[in-house]
């Protein structure tokens, strides 16, 4: 098994026939990830390298069977892309790759999704979704991972390629890596996504990387003390950060005391979990589990 | 981005909040100009993006234009907090009954607007919070359909703001959340929200923070920034679509993903160095981008070696090395250059660097040596 | 409250929605006016409450000044359906590429808006959806959050709109939409929508019917029904504040709820006569209502006998019977008055017209009996 | 029993500070109902005849612990004070009397609710509701009605009255009367109520009175053949109303052939429904019945 994505994902891409768009909808589907429609307003009717496009997400999924979206139009419109996939039925799944959706856009959006559907949405501003092996939804570096028994979640994307790359260089295969993005307002939080791996019957350990900003590990934290029984390995970004300063992501900023690497750290270690200090001990950290 | 209390007061004007009447000054003159323009009294204060500056003597009554001169003479240049005040904002000074609290922002935990109101303004109000928390009152909003009328209501009446303003103040908070929302802010804060003593409401003070990504559906908030004086180096970072933080060590940092930069940051104090700055690339950085991210450490005397960190995903490692080969032979770049390259197209990449790099450029196979190798060429811990 | 075309297009004006150029003409020395000043060739168009002007005649095209005038001496005065047209609307006549048709209205199973969109408009286009269903599009909108983007564009591509104008056909929907809404509308309805030879996207027809319940947040909305030619007796109902409909029989009928009314007058017939008018004093009514409504019907000549009916909830039914015995004292009223009282304080408002009132007021049980009694003393069936 | 109110209901009054407000609702208290606070935003703090005032609904629920809430307030307020008793923990029903409300705020609020909560709202433009022996909320005259085993639900308000009279005439109890009111969007549909009264061991047999406008008496048919094994008895008002003309109730638009009267009836009588023609039958129709 693995969550989210697998050999059943049907991909629909919302702005295929864009630059970023294309390059990464057919690396997915070279790796091996059914890719059976675009989406691009006005484009309906033509083609690109053998994929049909159309105008909306719902004339896409009944002419073939999409199940899974991923968003990669602008900012400006990403909000209303992320509507439409909601509402077109027969998707189980939204991947918004966009970065810069307007805070307001996404906190709207978030709620309303919230109130009237039960389709995830992981992201936005996220590398997406990989199951090694079965399907890759996103923008991550399918050559890095491996098939194998740990699950990743993370809310930077970089750090997440980081994190794999130290799990498969030692041999660790990974269920699923799950980007859910570092925006203030994400779809999905580390708790969806650890209630996921839990109930996965082939994810055996977690690796769960933070950073500074919010509350979500801490969340997790509780989650993980309620819920998780399966070992969890911890990695949180951000112990030199200045205090108070923003750091790319509009979620980054330190308040107070709370929020801060170090607190984050203490939360999830006092729940059991495993922290390192360093992104490249997380292989070792896992290796050393069993 | 945080605007100054005069340009918060600009946009609370355009969305109907009542704001005393005032202008901005630069000089002395100017705000004698100002204080004889407006007439009576007239408060005097320094426009830094930073708070706590009544306590800071930033903020001075002015019973006329002479005396508004002469603290604008005092408060020009003073420093408050590491900041230079440059600008004056000489306003109408206002006839206070009564003081209040009020802010509008996003509870990330919670996924809501949050509303905070208290009685209990005009002054420090972490400190009213931790030793009086049933002063501030707090209600969650739902974006979907926003502050209701009977939420402003309920916030006035629950925070004991003054009864007979209760309708007037319900209607300010309306605007005020209406400012937040259709001007995407992050953050509005009136601190004190007052009540005069003829019974209206005006903001007195206001603390707005923008959010840069809505700024696509407001033109003219680009336009606020002129009157910040910015770091000539975070401008130019700004300007090439960089995201750049100078800091004090002196390892230039150059990595894509903010997660990833914090963490090289991480990785080189934890091995006895220190970073000489943040500067995340973002997804999807091209030869240009990398070429300038160089040219912005190169304004910075502070750095002695740079490490460049960059796990390919949107990116491609072989633009990366491009850049770095196009940036060694256009630019002078005085430091060795540490570069650790994984991901998309990586081998691509590195082979370039073999292939057409100088001496200069240090590879390195994993982040952990990437860093070790910075701080050594930066003479060390 | 249906308003006239011209009155929709000033509204669709307002909310940014492209509508030819025009003016009102009364006479025909307005309309050869107006034709003048637009210059051109024009299009008089009759200005009714009803559809299907087109085909009895009310919309002619004109090459200049003095054809229009023709052509509204002809118009004006004409019978279109029972209306008769006293005001013209001289439009500039536009080079139509495409005629569409775009409704929003609420669809009360759904308890949602709805948007219907056709490629085929200009026509009569319940036939269209009669004969060719999959020709009008139509989509639900959940009036929490509105119509959407996608939704708009959705509607475009789905009803096979010319694909070039797409992205200004939707930008229309979103405006019409917003108009909906914004201006507490019924019902906006354009029919056509055309996109003319140079690609705009102009509304060259409309039907807006206001929800008069929203006229509290457009104070100016009254000022439409000044255009209008009303019944006088309508009139006068409307200002007293009653809901008055003429009708064809000639027992007068006063009720209190529009319900208990539609069944009263179903009663009547069922016994064999027929109402004058449906008239609801509706939630409330004091003992003034009732007097005005009894005057209402004096204007009415048909009136042979009056029925009243009340079942007294909010309304109490000891001031029916105060307002009764007012008219009494007051109006001269030419006919028979059955009247039944149940509900709040009926044995009251029985006391009072047993001892006040005089042998043309007639007392019955039940609602039954007062039809029976009313119909017989109206003359019978 | 009895569904919606009964001897639990604990009502605060928005409005009760007004005239009508005020007469309605201490003509409930008199009848039994427990009326426990008002509302009237500015008035907090003060009483009238016994009962404390309060600025909001949620301080009223929690100082008095009132669960049911009736709103008396002007049209361009109703809409807000509806949201309002939603907001507030502890209601577990609304009842909306106002008249004249925006069908646009209606239509908002409606699917708002839908969306957010599961607190059930009665009305808007409606009598309320009864359960005779138990509670009043709303203007009905509960002189007319008596305790017994007929449940009743009216679009229409003095029409109810006119039907419980003729049951109470003739001897004929009711559980509970529900005033479902005309507005273009009732929080409550027939459905709604069908469902309960089926569900109520004490309620014996249905009477539902429907008008011209709109399609809530076929939906209630086919719930009715699919759900409902208690017997029905139905009058619809409308059968001489003149096409297309409004009839006071916004609803009460005859759009083409359907929404008349005759295919009300229709519909009713073919899933074995008694329709009654005039509103006088409705007490015989139901004593026919046992």
């Amino acid at each position: 098994m693995a969550i989210y994505v697998d050999e059943s994902t049907k991909l629909v891409v919302q702005g295929l026939t864009g630059r970023e768009g294309g390059f990464h909808a057919f690396r997915n589907r070279d790796y091996g990830t059914d890719l059976v429609a675009g989406v691009t307003p006005g484009k309906g009717g033509t083609e690109v390298q053998g994929v049909p496009i159309f105008d909306t997400v719902s004339e896409a999924v009944e002419a073939t069977g999409a199940n899974t979206a991923m968003t990669f139009v602008p900012p400006p419109f990403a909000a209303d892309a992320v509507l439409e996939a909601a509402a077109a039925e027969g998707i189980r799944l939204i991947v918004c790759i966009t970065e810069g959706i307007p805070a307001q856009d996404e906190a709207r959006v978030f709620n309303y999704l919230q109130q009237t559907t039960r389709t995830p949405l992981i992201g936005p501003n996220c590398p997406g979704v990989i199951s090694p092996g079965k399907a890759n939804v996103g923008i991550m570096p399918h050559e890095i991972t491996l098939p194998g028994p740990v699950g990743v979640v993370s809310r930077s994307g970089t750090l997440t390629y980081q994190a794999v790359h130290e799990l498969t260089t030692r041999g660790i295969g990974q269920t699923t890596c799950v980007g859910i993005g570092g925006d203030p307002v994400p779809g999905t939080s580390f708790v969806d996504v650890l209630e996921r791996f839990q109930a996965d019957d082939e994810t055996e350990a977690i690796v769960l990387i933070g950073e500074i900003g919010g509350n979500a590990e801490e969340q997790a934290a509780e989650f993980i003390a309620a819920e998780v029984t399966k070992p969890v390995v911890s990695y949180i970004a951000g112990v030199t950060a200045p205090p108070g300063k923003k750091m790319g992501h509009a979620g980054a900023i330190i308040s107070g005391s709370s929020g801060t690497a170090q607190a984050k750290q203490e939360a999830l270690e006092a729940v059991g979990v495993t922290v390192v200090t360093d992104p490249t001990s997380i292989g070792e950290a896992v290796a050393s589990l069993s | 981005m945080d605007l100054f209390e005069y340009q918060g007061k600009t946009l609370f004007a355009r969305m109907g909040v009542p704001v005393p009447q005032g202008s901005v000054a630069r000089t002395p003159e100017e705000a004698r100009a100002a204080a004889e323009e407006i007439g009576g009294r007239v408060v005097v204060k320094a426009q830094v993006q930073v708070g706590g500056r009544g306590k800071a003597g930033g903020i001075k009554l002015a019973d006329g234009p002479d005396e508004a001169a002469a603290h604008a003479e005092a408060i020009l240049g003073m420093d408050i907090k590491g900041h230079t005040v440059g600008v004056l904002w000489i306003e109408q000074a206002s006839d206070i009954a009564a003081e209040w609290y009020v802010s509008f922002t996003l509870d990330r935990g919670a996924k809501r607007h949050l509303a905070m109101v208290s009685a209990k303004g005009g002054m420090d109000i972490e400190g009213v919070a931790a030793e009086d928390p049933d002063a501030v009152v707090r209600l969650h909003i739902d974006p979907v359909i926003g502050l209701t009328e009977w939420q402003a209501r309920a916030l006035v009446y629950r925070a004991r703001l003054d009864r007979p303003a209760a309708r007037a103040a319900a209607a300010t908070l309306l605007k005020l959340y209406r400012a937040f929302v259709d001007l995407d802010c992050d953050l509005v804060e009136v601190n004190p929200l007052i009540l005069t003593g003829t019974g209206e409401v005006v903001a007195l003070d206001s603390k707005v923070t923008l959010d840069s990504n809505g700024f696509f559906r407001h033109k003219d908030f680009e336009d606020f920034r002129e009157a910040f004086t910015e770091d000539p180096i975070e401008k130019l970072a700004r300007e090439a679509g960089l995201n750049f933080i100078k800091l004090d060590g002196t390892v230039g940092i150059i990595g894509n993903g903010a997660g990833l930069v914090m963490s090289t940051l991480d990785v080189v104090s934890l091995v006895g160095g220190a970073a000489a700055n943040f500067l995340d690339v973002g997804g999807g950085a091209g030869a240009d981008t990398i070429r300038n991210a160089l040219d912005v450490l190169t304004k910075d005397e502070a750095v002695a070696s740079v490490l460049i960190n960059i796990f390919g995903g949107i990116t491609r490692c072989d633009l990366v090395a491009q850049g770095i080969v196009e940036a060694l032979g256009s630019l002078d770049l005085p430091w060795p250059i540490v570069v650790r390259l994984d991901g998309t197209n990586a081998e691509e990449g590195r082979a370039i660097l073999a292939a057409n790099a100088d001496e200069k450029v240090v590879p390195a196979a994993t982040m952990r040596e990437a860093a070790e190798k910075a701080v050594e060429l930066a003479g060390g811990a």
